[in-house]
């Protein structure tokens, strides 16, 4: 953020923000209240998140809920921003749609002492306490070019079926997969599409069908969203392609297991959602309770998955994504 | 006798006039046609595997859910009104049906009559408000758009069916099909060819033209409006309802908001098709073809590596352009029509 | 009275419509074999009466007698079933329908499976235009069918139902003498195989022609039911009226002014051709021909509704440019247009409203309308032409038929054109209005206006013309001065026989 | 034809008293049971959020009460929003960028105007195929990018308040063009002409209106309108992108609706709209605080709509009934 409002008015407030000395041993405060707003309710994977996040909440004696838009555009997550400073919360743990739209009234929030921790989809660093990765950005991209390249034995086109073009982390990811590409041991790859399925099991299908008729030597699609991979892989599931072309990406187990199952996806990757969830719940807990300020290098005790630390730019990473297969997927539920 | 006497004036040869007359209306049909195979061929062209039968049984696999739709709009639209609530109720059924059929595996027969059934009520909602109440049909139907899918929502509580839950013979029907066909054209074909027969020949049919056309002629007529208009909200539910069961059987995976916003591509299919939005015209095999050129746009786009942000803008201009030139022809042939009488004239 | 029981009959209805008391006590009695006039000045409750027999409205008091037996019509559909048959005052088609299908709606022949048998409909339907003597393709859409045309569909769907009793509210207001001599042979056969026949006209002769027996209303109230043996078209009148009538087409004599419409060499292909004339200040030049003959072509082409293919349109000496209507009116022209209820007015309109709309300018103050300027406008017009309205808020829809011709004549008069073109302007006006509108006419004439007048009304078109101009299948086939003007020089004209420049 | 007339609508319940009644009702209840409600930093956060809806719903009520309709109105606000963004990174002045992205709209919507008026297409298919198109070319023009970092007292001007109220300037703005809007719709011959196109458009053709001119004129209007939103939406959010402000149309709609504007045309009042765009407002800002779940939200939005024309339909028809269910012909 150069000079916008937001980031003139935000520079003040993150000031604000660690002025305030961190106390590690402050005890987590009771009965914090939290509000989780993800990119759109409705979406299966941010229910997981959050109802984990909520879980978490309870442990420490706090309440939190579950608010947000049906659509998942970014002015409509403003407005209950809106909504949330005026009924007063501790904490807004939210999933950006648009890193800078939701920075003006993030940061009126934080005027008023409101902790903001983003999740999954960050928004400008500028304009919230800290953010919790899923996994490193980089690590992700680069990770799905090399799961797809171990299963094609790095020869061929592909194509990325990714969901709506404006969504960040999804942008983000894309960014490094096409860097990763450019390694010398992946330069029997060819990158020849990046459509997009707008998180519509409908559009996402139609858009595989269209690939694979587009470009008839396609050996594998990376898909980095749910919605997406579940399309791509029920497609080719049903069709002639089954066996030649290789999908993978990020999916839940729940979603995936069928095609797993089937033989039409070997590998397919995903961090933990509950875990996410239930991390961004302590780590607001450690904010509004003092113990921590955002500043790199303070440590939090996130319960069960012990104590993190804070990275550069007030990233907490939550850790590698885990790569689901035939063997291990039936121990995963959700 | 005060009145001016004489013989009446020579009127236009009336076989040529009916003939080219007929033309005209079939026009609609015919032109939106064309736009079909030129498109289809240009895309063959340029990459034969378009045409392929995996190709081919993909495009009318897609086109048959929303043909589906388009029937049951035709239905309504040709009696003036308008059934926005559709795309809302195929979101609706797809996770009911999806949340009853997954988990213990249960009669795939049962789980389509419980779609069936719920579309039916959604229609039957509509039909009472728009033919009893007499209110205006655009806005109930945009009522009970966001009345659906809120309960859709409600019901969901952001929860997926997946396709491990759904049962493989509901699966089948989604992709399987009887030597080589698979169901979901044949499923709207049968339905497309059952309702435009029964517009067309029977007495009770062409009443849905007549209210569309003029409703206080239909009203001094004697044609029971209520019940016609009834059934046409009905019949568009219940067509939902089926479209919602098939969604499920295709995609497997579903949220509640499967559907969302197909209420203007319905319209616009049905538009395309030559259906005339104040009623009274147009044809279920018309609004069918509209279906199947929206969806075929879609796929083109694609295949022919048209960049993903020009996909949209592209789907658009082909749009206007489809429902131009059927105009621009419809005049045409008006213009046409008017220079024949000429000759017959003088 | 004793005798036979009466097929249908009305006792005491009355109805109104909010303030308006349309019927007041009416009673009315249809025998079998007997075809029954009902006469009465626009707005007296004509087709209100017929529309109560048609179960269209429900009356407010008395009952309905079928066959002597108390029966209530709900709906039209009530009315058909119990066998009444009804051509109402405006033809309602559907437009879209082919034009055999407007008249079987809901009964088409049926074939095997219950399937509609087009052929058989077609033919039936031909039939029936074979009995009107109007050749008319059945297949053709109702769609774009003169008024007449119209009209004529509208009588062969009643008489296709061959009803025990037969409602006809002023049908043949639209027809020519041949359509009419038609409809009445056929009347005459169904009232031979007797059927119970009304019979709505403004045209006196008409009724003294066709019916047996007249009942006349005069603002809603029963004035009297008697055989028409022995009555005079002037006691008739008098009984409409309540009053001796003033003499029908005062035409008073003016000098002529200089040009004020100069049409040459216009045409618009497939439907006139080649047509000129001009009309001057003060004159009332008549536009005669058949239905379908191109005349109300010609005065849309002439005011801008329609394109012009060739030739040119100039007021005062001024050319009028290409078809803009506004420009006509800018130029000084006026259309009363011939389907008042299509084109004429905004039905769902109040009637100041209506009124107003043709000079909204004129009741601006500033860049806002004056409601006030808008009633007086409206009030004004409404007494000089004798409007029998309720409110001035109130929808025109609801006015009378003629109260609603009257309120286009106001709309068009309210612009003080220079130039008055009335395609059919007594098209269902009443002897009383009749007479009004005319002696208006012939006013404005000698005020210095110019009227182009297009009427299928032969004594009209004589009576106030002074020349008239005979089209024939879109061409002007005869110039007749009024001294030569009789009904047999304009008759032989319009049907092609007469003419030096014809086609 | 059922004769639903200024004169017999007058007898029944008329829909934009209705709803103005049950603003009042909605913002007197709420500022009751919900403390959070009735302070000014809510209610300026409230009408601010309506902003671009209200602005667009003055064009597209004249729109529809002749009888047409604009579905495209939010993918001009997107490509507008798109296009500001990408000049803007172009390194234009802002300035500049402004009049030339309201003559886009004016572009758009003239489009629309000529589809409609030259060729005699019905509006809902040409809209429903712009809608298509100008979304389309949003992404054209901007991709995948998300533009911020716009001047700072544009972005003042689009988010504070007029001083001494709790009252946006966009807002204020729409108070001044609403004023105008229903001057020229009640008062004006133009207004007349309106209603008259909208019941019958060969009658008032006849008449001498204008019809074509007039009706390109309220597309084009629509088009700006809705460009100038575009502009004010991205300020508002600092945010220019390719999909903002996507399905606002049916928001639009929905509110001229509940306004009590027939969607037939030829009926309907401007005080009825502003109400209605306002109760749709008040009453999602009270939900949301009441923390009453989207789908409740969608659903309460959505009876709303369907009461408020069956209310006085249902007076109407007991009223019918009683009056022995007279038909007008
Ligand atoms: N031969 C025909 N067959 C069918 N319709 C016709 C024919 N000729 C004209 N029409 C239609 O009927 C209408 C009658 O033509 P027009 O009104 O110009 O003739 P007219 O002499 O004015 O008849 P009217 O006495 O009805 O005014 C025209 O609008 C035209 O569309
Ligand atoms: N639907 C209605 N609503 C209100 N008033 C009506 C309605 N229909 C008719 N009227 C009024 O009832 C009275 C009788 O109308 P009606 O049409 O029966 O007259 P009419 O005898 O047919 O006249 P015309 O000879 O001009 O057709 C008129 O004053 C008319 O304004
Ligand atoms: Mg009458
Ligand atoms: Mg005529």
């Amino acid at each position: 953020g150069g000079t916008t409002k937001d980031s003139a008015e935000n520079n003040s407030g993150s000031n604000s923000g660690s002025k305030a000395t961190a106390n590690p041993n402050a005890p987590i405060k009771e009965g914090l209240k939290l509000a989780f707003l993800p990119k759109q309710i409705n979406n299966p994977y941010s229910t997981i998140v959050n109802r984990s996040g909520i879980e978490a909440a309870k442990e420490f004696k706090g309440e939190a809920k579950e608010v947000g838009p049906s659509d998942a555009s970014a002015s409509s997550q403003v407005s209950y921003i809106n909504t949330l400073v005026q009924q007063g919360h501790d904490a807004i743990l939210i999933a950006a749609n648009d890193p800078n739209a939701v920075c003006g009234p993030l940061n009126q929030a934080r005027s008023r002492d409101i902790k903001i921790v983003a999740y999954d989809s960050d928004t400008d660093k500028s304009c919230r306490d800290i953010f919790i990765n899923q996994a490193s950005s980089e690590e992700i991209g680069r990770s799905q070019v090399k799961l797809l390249s171990d299963q094609i034995g790095g020869q061929g086109e592909i194509a990325i079926l990714s969901a709506t073009a404006n969504a960040t982390n999804q942008n983000t990811w894309i960014e490094f997969m096409k860097d990763e590409l450019k390694k010398p041991e992946y330069s029997g790859m060819k990158l020849v599409k990046v459509a997009y399925g707008d998180d519509d099991d409908q559009k996402s299908f139609q858009q595989t069908q269209g690939l694979l008729q587009a470009y008839p030597n396609l050996k594998g699609i990376i898909s980095p969203t749910t919605v997406g991979i579940a399309a791509a892989a029920r497609y080719i599931s049903s069709s002639e392609y089954k066996g030649k072309v290789v999908v993978t990406g990020l999916g839940t187990p729940n979603q995936m297991r069928k095609f797993v199952k089937d033989g039409t996806v070997a590998e397919f990757a995903l961090w933990n959602p509950e875990d996410l969830g239930y991390l961004a719940s302590y780590a607001a807990a450690a904010l509004s309770s003092g113990q921590i300020t955002g500043a790199e290098g303070e440590k939090f005790k996130a319960g069960r998955l012990g104590e993190r630390t804070i990275g550069t730019d007030g990233e907490v990473i939550l850790g590698p994504p885990f790569t689901f297969d035939k063997d291990n997927i039936d121990d995963f539920d959700f | 006798m005060t009145t001016l006497t004489s013989a009446p004036p020579a009127k236009k040869a009336p076989k040529a006039e009916g003939g080219l007359l007929d033309l005209v209306l079939r026009a609609r049909e015919l032109s939106i046609l064309g736009a079909l195979v030129v498109l289809v061929a240009v895309t063959a062209i340029v990459n034969p595997r378009f045409l392929s039968a995996q190709g081919v049984e993909d495009i009318f696999l897609n086109a048959s859910i929303l043909v589906l739709l388009a029937v049951g709009q035709t239905l309504v639209v040709i009696t003036r009104n308008i059934d926005l609530s559709v795309g809302s109720v195929v979101g609706l059924v797809a996770f009911t049906t999806g949340k009853y059929v997954s988990g213990d595996d249960r009669s795939v027969v049962m789980a389509i009559l419980i779609g069936l059934a719920i579309g039916a009520l959604c229609g039957l909602v509509n039909g009472l408000l728009v033919s009893f109440c007499g209110v205006p049909a655009l806005v109930v139907t945009l009522g009970t758009l966001y009345v659906i899918q809120g309960i859709g929502y409600y019901i969901a509580q952001g929860d997926q069916i997946n396709a491990a839950d759904v049962p493989q013979s509901l699966l089948d029907l989604g992709s399987g099909g009887v030597l080589g066909v698979p169901y979901l054209p044949l499923i709207a074909v049968l339905v497309m060819a059952a309702v435009g027969y029964y517009l067309r020949a029977y007495p009770s049919g062409r009443e849905f033209y007549a209210i569309g056309s003029s409703p206080e002629a239909a009203r001094l007529a004697g044609v029971p409006i209520r019940r016609r208009v009834l059934t046409a909200y009905v019949v568009s539910g219940l067509l939902a309802g089926l479209a919602g069961v098939l969604w499920l059987a295709r995609f497997g995976t579903v949220v509640a908001d499967a559907a969302g916003g197909w209420e203007l591509k319905v319209v616009s299919a049905v538009v395309v098709g030559g259906v005339a939005i104040v009623g009274g015209v147009g044809s279920v095999y018309g609004a069918a073809l509209g279906a199947l050129l929206l969806t075929t746009i879609g796929s083109v786009l694609v295949v022919l590596k048209v960049n993903s942000f020009w996909q949209d803008a592209l789907t658009g201009l082909l749009l206007l352009l489809a429902i131009s030139v059927d105009r621009l022809l419809a005049l045409r042939m008006n213009r046409v029509l008017r220079k024949r009488s000429a000759h017959h004239g003088s | 009275m004793s005798g036979p029981t009466p097929v249908l009959a009305l006792v005491d209805v009355s109805k109104s419509f909010g303030a308006v008391r349309a019927l007041k006590g009416v009673r009315l009695e249809l025998y079998a074999g007997e075809v029954h006039a009902l006469a009465g000045e626009n707005g007296a409750g004509k087709s209100t009466l017929v529309k109560t027999f048609a179960g269209v409205h429900r009356p407010d008091g008395g009952r309905i007698l079928l066959g002597g037996e108390p029966v209530v019509f709900n709906s039209p559909a009530d009315a058909q079933s119990a066998g009444v048959a009804v051509i109402y005052q405006e033809p309602t088609l559907f437009p879209d329908l082919s034009v055999a299908e407007n008249i079987f709606m809901g009964r088409q022949p049926r074939g095997a499976l219950g399937r509609i048998d087009r052929s058989a409909m077609h033919a039936k339907a031909a039939g029936l235009f074979e009995r009107l003597g109007v050749p008319m393709d059945p297949r053709r859409p109702a769609r774009g069918l003169s008024i007449a045309d119209q009209q004529v569909v509208e009588i062969a769907k009643a008489i296709s139902r061959d009803a025990k009793v037969l409602i006809m509210d002023e049908p043949t207001a639209a027809l020519t003498g041949q359509e009419t001599a038609r409809l009445f042979s056929v009347v005459e056969a169904l009232r031979e195989q007797g059927c119970a026949l009304l019979f709505i006209s403004h045209r006196l002769e008409e009724i003294f022609e066709l019916c047996q027996r007249v009942t006349t209303l005069r603002d809603g109230q029963w004035i009297a039911s008697e055989t028409l043996e022995g009555l005079t078209p002037d006691d008739l009148v008098t009984r409409m009226v309540g009053r001796e009538l003033d003499e029908l087409y005062p035409k008073q004599d003016v000098e002529p002014g200089e040009v004020a419409l100069k049409v040459s060499r216009l045409t618009r292909e497939g439907v006139f051709t080649d047509v000129s004339f001009e009309v001057r200040r003060g004159e009332i030049v008549a536009l005669a021909g058949l239905v379908g003959a191109g005349r109300s072509e010609v005065a849309r082409a002439i005011f801008g509704i329609d394109r012009r293919d060739a030739g040119s349109v100039e007021v005062d000496g001024r050319p009028l440019k290409a078809a803009s209507p506004t420009g006509a009116m800018a130029a000084g022209l006026a259309l009363v247009p011939e389907d008042r209820r299509q084109q004429g007015l905004v039905m769902e309109m109040s009637i100041e409203r209506n009124m107003g709309l043709t000079r909204l300018r004129a009741l601006s103050r500033g860049p806002l309308i004056s409601r006030a300027a808008e009633r007086a406008n409206a009030a004004d017009w409404a007494v000089r032409l004798q409007l029998k309205y309720a409110r001035a808020g109130d929808a025109v829809g609801v006015l009378s038929g003629g109260n609603q011709q009257k309120v286009v004549l106001a709309k068009w008069l309210a612009t003080e054109p220079s130039v008055l073109i009335v395609d059919e302007p007594t098209r269902g006006i009443d002897v009383g209005t009749k007479a009004e509108v005319h002696r208006l006419l012939s006013e404005l004439a000698a005020g210095g206006l110019a009227v182009l007048m297009i009427s299928s009304d032969l004594p009209e078109v004589i009576g106030m013309a002074d020349r008239v101009l005979v089209m024939h299948e879109g061409r002007i086939t005869a110039e007749i001065p009024r001294e030569q003007a009789t009904e047999e020089s304009v008759m032989s004209a319009a049907t092609g026989r007469y003419g030096k420049e014809a086609a | 034809m059922a004769l639903k007339t200024d004169g017999a609508l007058g007898r029944f319940v008329r829909w934009d008293v209705l709803v103005t009644a049950l603003l009042i009702a909605v913002f007197l209840g709420g500022s009751g049971m919900n403390p959070d409600f009735a302070n000014t930093g809510n209610l300026s956060f409230a009408l601010g959020d309506l902003g671009e809806i209200a602005l667009i719903a003055l064009p597209m009520t004249l729109l529809v009460v002749c009888g047409e309709v604009d579905l495209s109105v939010a993918s001009v606000l997107g490509l507008a929003s798109a296009l500001t963004g990408s000049l803007w990174n172009a390194g234009w002045a802002f300035e500049t960028i402004v009049p030339v992205v309201l003559v886009v709209g004016l572009v758009c919507g003239l489009i629309n105007g000529l589809l409609v008026t030259k060729l005699g297409l019905p509006s809902l298919a040409v809209t429903i195929g712009t809608l298509t198109l100008y979304r389309g070319l949003a992404y054209v023009v901007l991709g995948t990018e998300a533009v911020s970092q716009f001047p700072q007292q544009y972005a003042d001007l689009a988010v504070s308040n007029v001083p001494g109220t709790p009252i946006p300037y966009p807002v204020a703005l729409f108070a001044v063009l609403a004023v105008a809007t229903a001057l020229l719709l009640h008062a004006t011959g133009l207004g007349r002409s309106l209603f008259a196109i909208g019941s019958s458009e060969e009658a008032a053709f006849f008449a001498g209106v204008r019809v074509k001119r007039i009706k390109l004129l309220l597309f084009v209007a629509a088009g700006v309108i809705s460009a100038f939103a575009g502009i004010v939406f991205t300020l508002r959010y600092g945010s220019a992108r390719a999909d903002n402000g996507m399905g606002l149309e049916l928001t639009v709609i929905a509110s001229v609706l509940l306004g009590g504007v027939d969607f037939d045309g030829g009926k309907g009042t401007l005080g009825g709209v502003i109400a209605g765009v306002l109760l749709i407002g008040v009453l999602r800002n009270l939900l949301m605080l009441d923390d009453v779940s989207t789908e409740i939200q969608a659903i309460v939005t959505g009876l709303l709509l369907i009461v408020s024309v069956l209310t006085p339909r249902l007076t109407a028809v007991v009223r019918e009934a009683r009056a022995r269910r007279r038909v007008p012909v």
